[in-house]
């Protein structure tokens, strides 16, 4: 097995039990946190060996650098020590695991292989800051505009919303 | 797109500069809400509607100019509406053609149009004490002369329609200006609701000419395109459904027909010309303007625009001219017994846009155009006239209260005489050339029954020739019928009134000399061409094949023409300035046909209790009770409401817990039905 | 490298874990974070995807990794407003269990 | 081989710079400094103290406070210092060599987007901070973790921004090609006779000459640039996550033994980092001012090189000397700079490093990236 695959595999492996960890870690909210930081970085790994690597390096800055950062300080912020709410109206959620299952597991034969071609060669350039630079400003500028737009109103609903009181 | 300025990029700026005016006092009007002074909306509507005639004389210089000798302008401005590819597309331009029968249209309205403008300024300035009527009325004005300019410069159906709808709008509003009045308002409404059926048959007609198109594979709207694939469906038929008769009918008579049934409604032609006499309800400049010198000519553009069609179209032509031959009679002797001096000049209105049709019809597209612009001088000059005399007498209409004005009212007087000589065809003038070109046109035809339209013609010259003296005896001469205080205060309007009149006058005599058939030419004058303007009609117009005739011929036809008008002009003499109580006692002793022709032949009356009445009735016992009020008002809302209401509290409502995590686990539970029955 | 479907069967994965974590979970902070581990799942086959098709020499497609930058945009302002909102809900109700913002009910 | 001479620049700098710093405040305070650690009499200015420092911090005990999350607790300072340690992997500190046949690049990896990878470094390293803060279980750590967060995310967008403009300039991320794009020379006032035609008199065209460096082409990005960087590394004047005397000792207060030197090694191994950063993109790395790569190789190889017989090997040797030096000279003096500021300068308020960060630098940043691509786009470098 080639490095990129074994690799592959690692990775994939820790984002899945990472991703476990957080949802399953009912004590600690920060430990959880700590888990979502490896999943992201994980994919970003991911990422790379699938030759994105502007994406790479966004989905860690992003994700690791800022997002995760954010839900850190937002429980010290709130001083959440623990995590003990009772665990009521597992019913519901038993039902909802299953019927994922039930797709996930039923699906299982298509995801093992098979349906598609094999990954082919990328082309130079793919990946990199160029081509994604020329991607996102000529075919879509107007979504970049959108995606700004709705950036700054995000930026201005959470600081009405986390302001005390507005004077 | 834009394209770039070109020799045609003049085009656009005939009709966008009234629309700029236009524009400009709605937004003052409807946003702004502060009018604009009185001489600022002046000098804009005026100015704008000069600057229109100004860039239409340009056009026509650089028409006549133009190096290939196309006789051809396009300005494509912008592409407006685009469907489809292939044989199914649809293509509907912004487009501008100036060729010459649209020059001489723009030149007519813009021109007759700017001299109605400045007359308008002086009548509506007694007229309506303040400024936003003012607005209102010159905003209206201008947009009506848009409207009037798309419809001729169109290059293409569509964008005619644009206008066709336009002018009608505009009508409706100018008719119901002063909508305070109910019966004004009515009026308005009539207008608008019989124009509704002329321009669904327009619409049918292009619906059909379009989708005919596309069957042969050549769909298009613009007029060139269309004469050039026309050909590909002279020969097609449409199949009549049994309960009109059956058989097989030519496409091209159907289509023609449809728009043949725009052209009546647009233009007042029997059945539906009810709506003109009653739009005299409006200012007197409007009736001028859109009553007499173009909107109700639109109906005759289009059939003259259409020509190529209604060439190829026998049956079409013959229903033409026979309606407009009847319509001509038949309001000629309405006129001859109204007493409002605006009614009068309605009918006879109506009368010679039936002339009209009936040079359309017989093929005579030059003489129709010809008429038509003769007739927009005349009579826009005789309804100024009357505006005159209807302002000099402080809103008096009624002939039975006139008589006598010539001594106070000289001006008006003389250009109104000039007017009424013109209309009654008196040797030279105008109306005497166009009227005798359309008679010809009736004589030489190859229609079955030609002579008879021909006779009918001429019948309709001689009763035009007494009505309109009648008007004129009535009005000028014989002893003031006025009251005593109104007497006391008659004053000739003052220039900017006499002015316009003057200019229109000076066409009403001259123009003929314009359009002077060939006859006339060879015989008095010595002139080789010189009928100038069907020469420079001939390469647009159709051509329908007719007999020909030489000049004994025609002079026959002029003398019988000139022998009809003096006949006329007897009687009228007779018994109106002779034995002036002659015809009271001739009404007295004909009372019924009397009172038939008082009460328009009863044909609104009828109308009426056959169309209105019925539907009005339909509408609200049925329409309006049962399906609006009951079926969908009860049934459809108010049971959609209660059933939504009634699950609601009782069902729904506990779906509702408050649990976030409730409504997520159901969000998820149809996204992994929908997953599973992807992947199944 | 690897099959594309292990790619796929790795978003799979990622996003069920997700979709287990908002539904049994009541922590709101965590409810959020699990919602970003679905958002990143669908990143995950994104990129796998604009990797099966990444397009010609000299014409490298990039839609895909476009997307995911949209993506993390979107999560971003997600978080922004998300914890915002927590914040204000903390202030108010002292707790961030979402079984206790249950107002809205009928 | 890189990687041996990157151990060996890491392993002798960071302790070495805890001595420059007692040093040289020692120095600005007109005080003596370290002098007293001795082995046998000797203590060679006192950079002794260093080692036994090391010795000190390796024996102490290792104190896990009650209440505390033991396994956050433990690997904090690890999470910290790991990043500081990786991030030289990108910095070049010098050019390509070639010996015979074979290609030899002064830089451990050499990715395209090299500039991101710093980036993506700086953003796992705030998780150090963060984490001791909290798993500390006491309130001046956890208030200093919660400055440090908010503090290291906000500097970061802000640094972020304020090198776009050198991206813009050199159109690439990748370090070495930026290290390469300054070794040479540009002149000042060209931009006139692009902007109005015309030529220059031959003395200013001839005299009015600069190396390409960043800090001249970008001198407001690089005052950005060095002000974020130091927020980031939390050192004075932006030590607010751990104002001695607001906070006992912020996040790391709870910290015993080596594990307070992890914390304190990885603020020293930054600065170290962030000099070479700063060097490579501002101030022209490892290039000789007015002395291009190419001139120094064929003058000594084909000057005396050639008269001595040794060749372009030599030349490529002697110029990888050369450079290596200079870098050393600049980063070192990039440290002396950061050293002074530290003890120059006050400690902020925190609502004022707030401020400097989102009302000053951001809007700044912001100018100078657009007026910087006007500016590109205009003389078309």
């Amino acid at each position: 097995m080639e490095i990129s695959a074994v690799l592959f595999y690692v990775f994939a492996g820790l984002a899945v039990i990472s991703a476990l960890a957080m949802v399953l870690n009912v004590r600690n909210t920060v430990a959880a946190a700590m888990s979502l930081v490896v999943t992201m970085v994980s994919i970003g790994g991911i990422f790379v060996l699938l030759d994105a690597y502007l994406v790479a390096a966004l989905q860690i800055m992003v994700y690791g650098g800022a997002i995760v950062v954010l839900f850190l300080f937002v429980v010290m912020l709130l001083n959440l020590r623990t995590d003990d709410f009772p665990p009521v109206g597992l019913r519901l959620a038993k039902l909802g695991g299953g019927l994922l299952v039930v797709v996930v597991v039923s699906a299982i034969p298509r995801l093992l292989g098979g349906v598609f071609p094999e990954i082919p060669a990328a082309p130079t350039g793919y990946g990199g800051y160029r081509a994604l630079g020329i991607a996102l400003y000529t075919d879509y500028v107007l979504l970049v505009e959108m995606v700004s737009l709705l950036l700054l109103a995000a930026i201005v609903g959470a600081l009405i919303l986390a302001k005390r009181k507005i004077d | 797109m834009v394209n770039g300025a070109t020799e045609e990029s003049v085009l656009r700026l005939i009709p966008l500069l009234p629309l700029a005016a236009a524009a400009y006092h709605g937004v003052m009007l409807g946003l702004v809400r502060r009018p604009t002074p009185r001489t600022v909306t002046i000098a804009i509507s005026c100015g704008a509607v000069l600057a229109s005639f100004v860039a239409s004389c340009v056009a026509f210089w650089s028409l006549i100019q133009h190096p290939n000798g196309s006789h051809l302008l396009v300005d494509n401005v912008f592409s407006w509406i685009g469907s489809g590819v292939g044989v199914h597309a649809f293509s509907a331009d912004v487009a501008f053609l100036l060729d010459p029968l649209s020059s001489v249209m723009t030149l007519v309205i813009t021109g007759v149009g700017s001299l109605i403008h400045i007359y308008s300024v002086a009548y509506m300035d007694d007229d309506q004490r303040d400024d936003k009527g003012f607005q209102r009325f010159f905003c209206y004005l201008n947009l009506f002369t848009f409207s009037m300019l798309i419809l001729v410069l169109a290059d293409n159906l569509v964008l005619m329609f644009l206008g066709w709808e336009g002018v009608g709008l505009c009508s409706f509003l100018l008719i119901g200006f002063w909508y305070s009045d109910e019966w004004n308002a009515y009026c308005g409404s009539k207008a608008f609701i019989v124009n509704r059926i002329g321009d669904f048959g327009f619409l049918l007609g292009l619906f059909l000419l379009f989708s005919s198109l596309v069957d042969v594979g050549k769909p298009a709207v613009e007029f060139q395109d269309i004469e050039r694939n026309l050909a590909l469906i002279t020969e097609a038929t449409l199949a009549v459904p049994e309960w009109l008769g059956g058989g097989e009918w030519l496409l091209v008579n159907v289509i023609a027909l449809c728009f043949f049934v725009g052209a009546v409604g647009k233009s007042a032609q029997l059945p539906l010309y009810v709506w003109l006499p009653d739009a005299m309800a409006g200012p007197t400049p409007v009736s001028a303007l859109i009553h007499a010198a173009t909107m109700v000519t639109a109906g005759v553009y289009l059939v003259c625009r259409m020509g190529f069609l209604f060439a190829v179209a026998p049956f079409a032509s013959m229903v033409v001219a026979w309606t407009g031959a009847l319509t001509a009679v038949f309001a000629a002797v309405i006129a001859i017994a109204q007493t409002d001096i605006k009614k009068v000049l309605a009918y006879s209105t109506v009368s010679q846009l039936g002339y009209m049709f009936l040079a359309a019809g017989c093929g005579g597209y030059t003489a129709a155009v010809f008429h038509v612009a003769s007739h927009a001088f005349f009579k826009a000059l005789l309804f100024l006239g009357a505006g005159s005399v209807i302002l000099a007498l402080h809103h008096e209409q009624n002939l039975e209260n006139m008589g006598g004005l010539w001594r106070r009212t000289p001006r008006t007087h003389v250009v109104f005489l000039i007017g009424v000589l013109t209309i009654a065809g008196f040797p030279g003038l105008s109306g005497f050339f166009s009227k005798d070109e359309i008679l010809v046109a009736a004589f030489a035809s190859e229609i079955p029954g030609h002579t008879w339209l021909y006779g009918i013609g001429l019948a309709t010259s001689g009763l035009t020739a007494f009505y309109m003296f009648r008007l004129h005896f009535l009005t000028f001469y014989g002893e003031s019928r006025a009251s005593a205080d109104i007497r006391e205060h008659i004053d000739e309007p003052g220039k900017l009134i006499i002015y316009p009149l003057y200019v229109l006058a000076f066409f009403a005599i001259f123009f003929g000399y314009a359009g002077l058939p060939q006859v006339w030419g060879d015989l008095v004058f010595g002139v080789d061409n010189s009928n100038s303007l069907a020469n420079f009609l001939m390469p647009t117009l159709a051509v329908v094949p007719h007999n020909q005739l030489d000049h004994t011929t025609e002079v026959w036809l002029a003398a019988a023409a000139i022998t009809a008008g003096v006949v006329g002009f007897g009687f009228a003499w007779f018994f109106y300035m002779m034995r002036p109580q002659l015809p009271e006692r001739i009404a007295a002793a004909l009372r019924i046909p009397h009172q038939l022709l008082v009460r328009k032949f009863y044909v609104d009356e009828a109308y009426d209790l056959l169309f209105v009445r019925p539907l009005v009735a339909i509408s609200d016992r049925v329409l309006f009770r049962v399906i609006d009020v009951a079926v969908i008002d009860g049934l459809a809302v108010g049971g959609i409401a209660r059933l939504v209401r009634a699950t609601g509290t009782n069902l729904l409502r506990h779906a509702q817990s408050g649990f976030a995590q409730t409504y997520i686990f159901f969000m998820i539970a149809g996204a992994v039905a929908i997953v599973w029955i992807l992947l199944r | 490298m690897v099959p594309i479907e292990h790619v796929i069967a790795l978003s799979a994965a990622l996003f069920t874990i997700g979709v287990g974590g908002v539904l049994i979970r009541r922590n709101l902070i965590v409810i959020l974070m699990s919602i970003e581990l679905m958002l990143n799942a669908a990143n995950v086959a994104l990129i796998g995807f604009n990797r099966m098709w990444p397009g010609i020499e000299g014409a490298p497609r990039m839609d895909g990794q476009v997307f995911v930058l949209m993506v993390i945009t979107v999560a971003a302002c997600e978080v922004a407003v998300g914890l915002g909102i927590l914040i204000s809900m903390f202030r108010n109700r002292d707790s961030v269990n979402i079984d206790e913002v249950n107002l809205l009910k009928w | 081989m890189t990687a041996v001479i990157l151990g060996v620049v890491v392993g002798a700098f960071a302790p070495v710079i805890t001595w420059i710093e007692r040093k040289q405040s020692a120095v600005m305070q007109d005080r003596i400094g370290a002098n007293r650690a001795d082995i046998g009499g000797i203590t060679i200015l006192g950079l002794l103290h260093p080692l036994a420092d090391v010795i000190k911090l390796l024996s102490k005990e290792d104190v896990v406070p009650t209440g505390a999350n033991r396994v956050l607790h433990l690997i904090a300072p690890v999470i910290a210092a790991v990043p500081a340690i990786i991030a030289y992997g990108v910095i070049p500190f010098g050019s390509t060599y070639v010996f015979g046949g074979e290609t030899i690049s002064l830089v451990v990896a050499n990715p395209d987007w090299g500039f991101l990878y710093i980036f993506v470094i700086g953003s796992i390293a705030t998780y150090g901070t963060v984490i001791a803060g909290w798993a500390s279980n006491n309130n001046w750590s956890l208030l200093g973790s919660l400055r440090a967060s908010a503090q290291m995310i906000s500097y970061e967008v802000t640094m972020g921004l304020s090198v776009v403009g050198c991206f813009l300039v050199y159109e690439t991320l990748k370090l070495t090609d930026m290290a390469m794009a300054q070794d040479t020379t540009f002149r000042v006032f060209g931009f006139v006779e692009v902007l109005f035609g015309g030529e220059l008199p031959w003395w200013v065209s001839q005299f009015a000459v600069l190396p390409q460096w960043g800090i001249f082409l970008q001198p407001l990005g690089f005052l950005m640039f060095l002000t974020c960087i130091m927020a980031e590394n939390k050192r004075p004047p932006f030590d607010l996550p751990e104002s001695e005397s607001e906070l006992v000792a912020g996040y790391f207060t709870e910290y015993s033994g080596m594990r307070f030197g992890l914390f304190f090694m990885s603020e020293f191994i930054e600065v170290v980092v962030i000099a070479g950063l700063i060097t490579t993109v501002f101030l022209g790395g490892w290039a000789v001012p007015f002395l291009s790569q190419e001139w120094i190789v064929d003058r000594v190889g084909n000057g005396f090189g050639a008269f001595a017989g040794f060749g372009d090997g030599f030349a490529n040797g002697f110029c990888m000397l050369v450079h290596f030096a200079t870098f050393l000279v600049k980063v070192v003096a990039v440290i002396w700079l950061q050293m002074a500021l530290r003890w120059t300068l006050p400690r902020f308020r925190y609502d004022q490093v707030m401020d400097l960060c989102w009302k000053v630098m951001l809007p700044l940043s912001l100018v100078n990236i657009f007026v910087t691509a006007a500016l590109v786009l205009l003389l078309g470098e």
